[in-house]
């Protein structure tokens, strides 16, 4: 019963939220805060309990798995984090009670979906995640139909495909308890098993932002404030993640069926070239961070697909990652627009003199995210090129290469466009970002800076949510990383080895001419002699890569937007067409009876 | 005006002209707004005022096809108390040349913008501005072309007397006034030889 | 206090007769009279349908005393009872909506109760009633009473929908009645169980040829494609509530006669194919048609005309599942196309071409009933946890047990369009700027208490469908089961 | 792992690196000036301008970020240089961190220096500084991928994704890899010079276009200190990349033998080419080199 | 650090050899003086035997090289280069505009004598010198350095006043940042 306690009272905890809201702000303040708390409290010491019940005739079943208690830890841990920071970021905003409402009812439907153990509560919570998050990205006001529908549509083809598949399982095996689809499947025939795991690949692909699927995501990632993006892009896409695991998995170590793994695994190599690619050419931070976030979805993809343990381990390990460094960038994106108001590239510069810990939080997770050590993202990426290379997957590799050397552009983009560069005189007021949003860039940043030492703290948990995936005696140090060929990388030796000569090199540095070294200002430049006046600014912002643009343009010129557009202005022409049947005239009307009745009266002759 | 501006004659129905006929044309259709003569082979000078100038310069322009604009330039009349703005125009087709001539007050010099006309004249009507203080009427451009902070009369005007100035404001080196050699005065200063390679060099 | 079926039709057209009279005593009771009546139509229903799921036998009322063959008899079984108590929660919802109704003046509202409550009766009546003669009355009360409300405004464009109605309407009683001219001749009976139990007796052609004109009679009644080019106008330009009224009831009835024809009277397994078939297209078409509408009462119309697509083919599989999954849309449909009804009126109360541009910016003006228009889409396009997302998942769920696959990806594919135009309009009442100033007319409690409770019953019931789960199986069984249905109606025929 | 140990081997090998690259850099200038007809420095010029640099009276930074920027290199040639074997005779002495890291690690370590030069120039405010950086950084993607593919022929044949392994496999053959992997190894050489920036590549700091670009705001130490840097990473690469191909070297003279005449290849390569455009460059490392290691991964996976 | 004199006097000569065998030249080419200066650099002449060779910016010349007259004009971001080297750093005056104004002597627009406005270490006379002569200013620079003479930078920091004086007697509108250091 416990179990589904924590939901409820999560749902009934955004009710009265959104009355206290109503009431107080400050009230509501303090009872965000305290969900904020009581989150994590509650989640780490209860004792998991199954429950179930009967739903028209179907039993729903709840209960925690080891390998979903894995993602509940990510989205409890960023669920609290990110509520701590919409208190002070979303401060100054109307209809707070609606926002924290949907926020919390989408944590709620993640945990929903992370206790589910069959297949229809699954989706009730999917369903719940998504218009929670959906009436979030449309929370702003703006361009609502453009992304926010845009959003719903593809989420729904994605929940839709979902409960195709979820009616047929319940018809093949006679029940939508997951686990037993997952043991029963094997005797499917192939076209079912192609076709479920086709139709549940297609479901949480669209959550994951999968290629073809991903339309959706850059804009919708925009347009949320960007407390719940950190969110969004942390947590929620790991549902999608989520689902693919147990599904590319199942069929791994089911079936065998190696040709959807590669699938999968080239899917996502090509989203996270492409995406990577688009996220090189943006002009605002936010819509940048959410192409960097699909090019990260698609290495985990990438990991799962090829399903060997050390690329399991990898996508596991990149899924909460990627929820800790995406979640800091977010947020210092929001911090920037909360303390600026601006996003666009060409607007912001020279923050890091007034912003200086949402910088090193910033930096610490580009750093991660760019997969340098001595920071945690080096683990996931050598994790990844690891799997694939034992694998020998040889092009894969090549891919995922490319698409991380190129997100170095746009992970330096990101830190020149906002945070150096020349000062401006406009950003003179602006202040640090408040306290209660500082503490949880920064209590993430020091997670990356642990774990990028000592993986092990998270390799415990993926190791036992491993052995649910099949892969039993999951080999893990707290500080050795291993590959399949015995090859090993000490971390603490290298990390040790950077610091220590970074360390003694400081020293050297600051200690020699340390009188006559002097700080000057950003417009103190050398440029040809000439003085910068107050009023110029030499920032460059315009066409940061264009000579790279030049090289990729011939690949990206097609979109698959495009296409979308076309085959959805395709079919309202179609049903145009249609519309005409209508004529707004009673003699057509009385003409289509004697019509029908004509053709009735043939089909029935012949047919009945 | 704007007749004349728009009417633009197809320039290979132009018989080519000779200096004469072009004097003659413009004269004919200013009357007695405008005089000139030609002054020689492939060279006609006209006069005109700042209210006829545009006028002339777009019918020389349109309609006789003297599309180069070569040169704007100022001379100092200071006996006169005028300056005198010359405007140079070309016509590929005749290979004729047209100096037109324009005298403005010296105390008050203002004289129609042309830049209107060709694009690049707003280069040479800023430097007048700059080196003689004529002001053209609606002149679009920074007010610091070539000069920075320069605060006294503008220096081509006749009267500015750019030696006083030039003293007065730089700082002259003793050894200036005479022609020796200067190699001979840093000797003579520092009591340095000249190097030995340097002097295969030297005259 | 007493519960008969009897009372469902005898007592509003009662008081629809007595109503003018009681009028002229008090003005007032113009008003009160028939919500009391209304509230009782609820009581006898509920009353009824407990002791109906108690014993699961079927209520018979022998009207006059006549025995069925011979006589008029009404079947409360769990299966009408079900839609009976549906229809009746909705008049008085209607009527506490339209309680003081600002355009009702007493000789509008004297009108306006009676036709109410004569639709009422008349689609209770076909619901319950064991003839077939008598269902073609009732309908004919139905339509009746129909044509005047959509020209209740009495504008060039209400009469305009209104004869267009009558006009297709006419085809409609015409080919019934024919049908029913013809199976009479053959068998000698109008009672439905009879027919039902010596439909065999019928030659075949006159048996096909009965069937086709009965089935067009009932389909467009029940606004099949091509069959409902009436529906949009009669939607959009009759009275708010009228299209709550037409959703909720009218178009049940129509669905309920063709429904009984197809599983009860005749034996034609190719009937449930043209009837799967036929509801496919009109599925599609209308949720097609409705993805560029700009008038709002014609996109809440054509998506209406699409739900009753769903019925179809939900009926039109002819299985448990699909039966129990038709009675959760038919539930649905009722309620939240209601809602949308009711709650869409107000939003486009003063504009005069009811344009979605028109209820732009109403969310911040009308905060109730645009959250409760939002709750209305968000259930209709099936997002659980409200209750459309249950008759959704259990079409699906029958469509898969009858190894439709193709039939799922298109209903789920039309769900997709059903967001898209839904969730424009939503989008637009909370966040587009209104272009033209139009004045806000405010719900008065009673309405808003009426949509309150729509509201609720799809959120209780999306959040806990086993209230209702029983009933529904009860129902299917009962519809699906045409010998009991018979024996019950004729216990003689059955010892013979 | 003896700390003490460490320290001295590690020690020397940076003094040795350090020296190493800077004779190397010298007789880069050296070589270039006799090839254009001059006498050209000394070739111990280089020691001077370090050495000057670091005794400029005075410096000047934009900021912290700026003031860590050479740190941030040195660390990462330094921390990459102790993973790098020197020798492949088992030597104790030059073993440092040989077996503590493998290929992908020294891969990604490689590159913190850049970031870190992007982030110091970044904060310079200098517009050339970013631009710069926008070049080298998108060079890196072009050449990365020839080096990586032709890297990844050789993990993935020879079953190991250590230098060390790797260095094993040719002293147990007693063949050379770039002998047995040819194309791999065209690969990998035609990407060398982008990864020294050398001439036709050396658009990044074109002095000319952009003002020496990354490093036009550094002076003094901060200057010294990237000299310094560039010359242990010069050193770094060229015995990555013998140690790779070119079967590593069993004492200090084969090792210095076998550097310099890969080091030759892009110097007397940057001698006789103009200059590339950024797109051209990356055009190019994606056309023949990614050719050729496309070559290598078919003849790794055949 | 080293406090003792005899053995800064040592650290001394070893940095001063240094900073004269390395001398990177900021060339300030305004005049006709800076077509001089590619020959020297290139085969014929090949200054870079000396340790000379180009800075591309202020921040890492040691040689501030002035080809040519100046005008006031760019006077101003002559003297802004100049503030932007770091110490110590040396001023070459290059051809006679740069001594005494040269053949623009009388100008209303272009400066008479450089060391007026900035700290000049060397002169090379001529109007314009030849390469040869260009070295040869080079080597005296050079000299200069080894005896610690080349003290131009210090000048300048010790009589900022005079040569902030002279500079704004005719810069009008200052609109520089301030020289710290």
């Amino acid at each position: 019963m416990s179990n589904i306690i924590i939901i409820l009272a999560i749902f009934g905890w955004a009710i009265l939220t959104y009355i206290a809201f109503r009431l107080n702000k400050t009230l509501g303040n303090i009872f965000v805060g305290l969900i904020a708390v009581a989150l994590p409290v509650y989640y780490f010491t209860y004792v998991p309990e199954d429950y179930s019940f009967q739903v028209m005739g179907l039993t729903l079943q709840f209960g925690f798995t080891s390998f979903s208690s894995l993602f509940a830890i990510l989205v409890v841990i960023l669920g609290a984090l990110t509520l701590l920071y919409s208190i002070p970021y979303m401060n100054k905003k109307d209809r707070l009670g609606w926002f924290y409402l949907n926020f919390l009812f989408s944590i709620g439907g993640m945990l929903g979906i992370l206790m589910s153990k069959d297949f229809v509560s699954l989706f009730i919570f999917w369903e719940i995640m998504t218009w929670s998050s959906y009436l979030i990205v449309i929370f702003s006001g703006k361009k609502v139909n453009k992304v926010g529908v845009k959003y719903m549509v593809y989420s729904a083809i994605g929940a839709y495909a979902m409960l195709m598949a979820i009616v047929l399982i319940n018809k093949w095996s006679g029940t939508t308890n997951i686990s037993h689809f997952f043991e029963t499947f094997a005797d499917y025939s192939n076209g079912a098993k192609i076709l479920s795991s086709l139709l549940l690949l297609t479901a949480f692909a669209v959550k994951s932002a999968l290629m073809p699927l991903h339309v959706w995501a850059p804009n919708a990632y925009t347009n949320s404030p960007m407390s719940y993006t950190s969110l969004f892009s942390g947590a929620l896409s790991k549902m999608g993640i989520y689902g693919m695991a147990l599904v590319a998995i199942m069929l791994y170590t089911n079936t065998g069926m190696k040709f959807f793994g590669e699938a999968l695994a080239w899917l996502g190599a090509i989203t996270a070239v492409l995406a990577t690619f688009w996220a090189v050419f943006q002009t605002d931070i936010r819509k940048l961070l959410a192409y960097s976030s699909i090019g990260q979805l698609g290495y985990i993809a990438v990991g799962l697909g090829i399903g060997t343990e050390l690329g399991v381990m990898a996508a596991l390990f990149l899924a909460l990652l990627h929820g800790l460094f995406k979640g800091i960038l977010f947020m210092a994106a929001g911090a920037i627009e909360y303390r600026t108001g601006k996003t666009d590239f060409s607007e912001l510069r020279g923050l890091i003199w007034k912003m200086p810990v949402t910088f090193f939080s910033a930096l610490v997770a580009i750093i991660a995210l760019a997969g340098m050590p001595p920071l945690s993202g080096l683990i996931s990426k050598w994790l990844i090129y690891e799997a694939l290379l034992s694998s020998e997957h040889y092009f894969l590799i090549i891919l995922i290469f490319l698409s991380s050397t190129a997100a170095f552009l746009y992970c330096f983009h990101f830190l020149y466009g906002v945070f150096l560069g020349q000062r401006e005189d406009d950003i003179e007021d602006v202040k640090e970002a408040p306290a209660l949003m500082l503490v949880p860039m920064v209590l993430m940043s020091f997670g990356l800076l642990a774990l990028g030492t000592f993986p092990g703290l998270i390799f415990k948990h993926i190791s036992s949510s491993m052995s649910y995936l099949g892969f039993n005696d999951v080999t893990w140090e707290m500080s050795v990383l291993t590959n399949e060929w015995g090859n090993k990388i000490y971390l603490t030796h290298l990390n040790t080895m950077f610091m220590v000569v970074f360390a003694v090199f400081f020293v050297i540095i600051t200690l020699v001419a340390r009188k006559k070294t002097r700080r000057v200002g950003t417009k103190d430049i050398a440029n040809a002699g000439e003085p910068i006046l107050a009023e110029d600014n030499y920032h460059f912002s315009q066409d940061f890569y264009k000579p790279f643009w030049r090289v990729i343009s011939p690949v990206m010129k097609y979109r698959i937007e495009t296409f979308y557009n076309s085959f959805a202005n395709g079919i309202g022409e179609f049903f145009q067409f249609f519309r005409r049947v209508y004529t707004g005239n009673g003699q057509t009307y009385a003409l289509y009876v004697v019509i029908f009745l004509t053709i009735l009266f043939i089909v029935g002759a012949t047919l009945i | 005006m704007s007749e004349v501006f728009f009417r633009t004659k197809d320039l290979s129905t132009i018989n080519i002209m000779n200096e004469q006929d072009i004097l003659n044309k413009i004269l004919d259709h200013f009357g007695n707004k405008v005089t000139g003569n030609v002054k020689r082979e492939k060279r006609v000078e006209l006069f005109a005022t700042t209210n006829t100038i545009e006028d002339v310069l777009l019918y020389a322009k349109h309609q006789l096809s003297f599309i180069h604009f070569t040169q704007l330039s100022c001379v100092d009349w200071i006996e006169e108390k005028q300056f005198e703005l010359v405007y140079i125009i070309w016509s590929p087709e005749s290979k004729v040349t047209i100096l037109i001539k324009v005298r403005v007050d010296r105390e008050n010099p203002v004289a129609p913008n042309i830049d209107y006309i060709w694009r690049h004249a707003n280069t040479f009507e800023r430097e007048l501005r700059e080196m003689y203080g004529v002001q053209f009427e609606g002149l679009v451009g920074a007010q610091d072309f070539i000069l920075e902070d320069w605060i006294e009369i503008p220096p081509m005007r006749r009267d500015f007397d750019t030696a006083e100035y030039a003293k007065k404001t730089f700082f002259d080196r003793p050894g200036r006034e005479n022609a020796r050699d200067v190699r001979e005065t840093i000797r003579q200063n520092s009591g340095e030889e000249i190097p030995e390679f340097a002097k295969k060099y030297s005259r | 206090m007493v519960a008969d079926p009897i009372l469902y039709v005898a007592l509003p057209l009662l008081t629809a007769f007595l109503l003018p009279i009681i009028g002229k005593i008090n003005k007032e009771l113009i008003r009160i009279v028939p919500g009391l009546l209304f509230a009782f139509l609820v009581y006898n229903s509920i009353a009824l349908f407990s002791k109906v799921s108690a014993t699961h036998t079927p209520i018979i009322v022998e009207i006059a005393g006549w025995a069925p063959p011979i006589g008029i008899n009404l079947v409360y079984s769990s299966f009408t009872g079900f839609i009976a108590t549906i229809i009746s929660v909705l008049a008085l919802l209607v009527w506490a909506y339209s309680y003081k109704f600002k355009k009702l003046e007493f000789d509008n509202s004297l009108k306006y109760f009676v036709l109410l409550m004569l639709v009422t009766a008349g689609s209770i009546g076909v619901i319950l009633t064991g003839d077939l003669f008598n269902q073609f009355v009732f309908l004919e009360i139905v339509a009746l009473s129909s044509y005047p409300l959509v020209a209740f405004y009495r504008g060039r464009n209400g009469a305009e929908a209104s004869f267009k109605y009558l006009l297709v309407g006419g085809f409609a009683s015409l080919s019934i009645l024919l049908g029913i001219v013809l199976i009479y001749s053959q068998l000698g009976t109008l009672n439905m169980a009879d027919i039902a139990a010596h439909i065999d007796e019928m030659p075949r052609n006159i048996k096909i040829v009965s069937f086709t004109l009965l089935f067009l009679g009932f389909a467009i009644e029940a606004e099949m494609f091509p069959l409902n080019g009436w529906a949009p106008d009669t939607y959009s330009q009759a009275p708010g509530p009228i299209g709550a009224v037409f959703a909720g009831m009218t178009a049940k009835a129509g669905i309920y006669a063709l429904i009984r024809m197809i599983y009860t009277i005749f034996d034609f397994s190719g009937a449930f194919e043209i009837l799967l078939i036929m509801g496919v297209i009109t599925l599609v078409v209308s949720e097609g048609i409705a993805l560029r509408q700009e008038n709002l009462k014609r996109m809440l119309a054509y998506s209406s005309l699409g739900q009753m697509g769903l019925l179809m083919i939900a009926f039109g599989i002819n299985t448990k599942t699909a039966v129990i999954a038709g009675m959760l849309i038919l539930f649905n449909h009722a309620v939240i196309k209601s809602l949308l009804f009711l709650s869409s009126s107000f939003l486009v109360y003063n504009s005069k071409d009811k344009l979605i541009k028109d209820a732009y910016g109403m969310g911040k003006k009308l905060p109730l009933t645009a959250i409760l228009f939002g709750i209305g889409a968000f259930a209709i396009v099936g997002l659980p946890p409200f209750s459309g997302f249950w008759g959704k998942l259990y079409l699906l769920m029958a469509s898969a047990d009858a190894n439709l696959l193709g039939l799922i990806a298109l209903i789920l594919a039309v769900s997709v369009i059903e967001i898209v135009y839904y969730f424009r309009v939503v989008n637009g009442v909370y966040f587009k700027k209104s272009k033209t100033e139009i004045e806000v007319h405010k719900p008065r409690w009673n309405a808003s208490l009426a949509m309150i409770i729509l509201a609720a019953a799809i959120i209780v019931v999306g959040i806990y469908p086993n209230i209702i789960y029983d009933y529904l199986v009860n129902a299917a069984d009962t519809l699906l089961d045409k010998a009991s249905y018979i024996s019950h109606v004729l216990p003689n025929l059955a010892s013979n | 792992m003896d700390i003490w140990k460490l320290l001295l081997t590690g020690s020397v090998t940076t003094v040795l690196a350090f020296v190493v690259g800077m004779l190397y850099m010298g007789l880069r200038r050296k070589i270039t000036a006799r090839v254009q007809n001059r006498v050209g420095p000394p070739i111990y010029q280089n020691f001077l301008d370090v050495m000057k640099l670091w005794s400029k009276k005075s410096s000047i930074n934009h900021g912290f970020m700026q003031h860590v920027a050479p740190l941030w290199m040195i660390a990462t040639s330094i921390t990459t240089l102790m993973f790098i074997p020197i020798l492949n005779n088992g030597s104790t002495f030059f073993t440092n961190l040989t077996f503590e890291g493998d290929l992908i690690m020294l891969l990604y370590l490689m590159v913190v220096g850049s970031l870190g030069m992007a982030l110091g120039a970044g904060q310079t405010g200098n517009p050339n500084s970013a631009i710069g950086v926008t070049r080298g950084l998108t060079q890196m993607v072009g050449f990365e991928i020839p080096w990586v593919m032709a890297l990844v022929a050789l993990m993935i044949q020879h079953r190991t994704t250590t230098v060390a392994g790797l260095l094993d496999v040719q002293v147990q053959s007693g063949t050379w890899l770039m002998l047995s992997s040819p194309f791999a190894f065209i690969a990998a050489l035609l990407a060398i010079p982008g990864m020294f920036r050398y001439s036709p590549f050396d658009i990044v700091g074109a002095p000319a276009e952009l003002a020496s670009g990354p490093i036009s705001e550094f002076g003094g130490k901060y200057l010294g200190t990237m000299m310094t840097n560039g010359a242990i990473f010069a050193f770094v690469k060229l015995t990555l990349f013998v140690d790779i191909f070119m079967g590593g070297a069993s004492n200090l003279g084969f090792l210095l033998l076998k550097t310099f005449a890969l080091y030759m290849f892009p110097v007397l390569w940057g001698l006789v080419s103009p200059r590339f455009r950024t797109e051209q460059a990356v055009r190019f490392f994606w056309g023949w080199p990614v050719f050729f290691g496309v070559l290598g991964l078919i003849q790794a996976a055949i | 650090m080293v406090n003792d004199k005899e053995s800064q006097k040592i650290v001394d000569i070893i940095q001063n050899f240094a900073r004269q065998s390395s001398l990177f030249v900021l060339a300030y080419g305004t005049g006709c003086g800076a077509i001089e200066i590619p020959p020297t650099m290139t085969s014929r002449y090949d200054a870079e035997r000396f340790g000379i060779r180009g800075a591309a910016t202020p921040r890492q010349a040691d040689v501030l090289l002035i080809t040519g007259y100046l005008a006031t004009k760019s006077l101003k971001r002559v003297i802004r280069a100049y503030e932007q080297m770091q110490n110590p750093k040396y001023i070459i005056g290059f051809g006679s505009c740069t001594i005494n104004g040269g053949m623009y002597w009388d100008s209303y627009n272009t400066i008479n004598r450089l060391d007026m406005y900035i700290p000049v270490d060397v002169y090379i006379n001529g109007c314009m010198p030849r390469p040869e002569a260009v070295i040869a200013g080079f080597a005296k620079l050079q000299k200069l350095i080894q005896a610690g003479k080349a003290d131009g930078w210090d000048r300048y920091q010790k009589n900022l006043e005079f040569y902030r004086g002279n500079q704004k007697k005719i810069i009008h509108n200052w609109v520089m940042p301030d020289y710290n250091w």
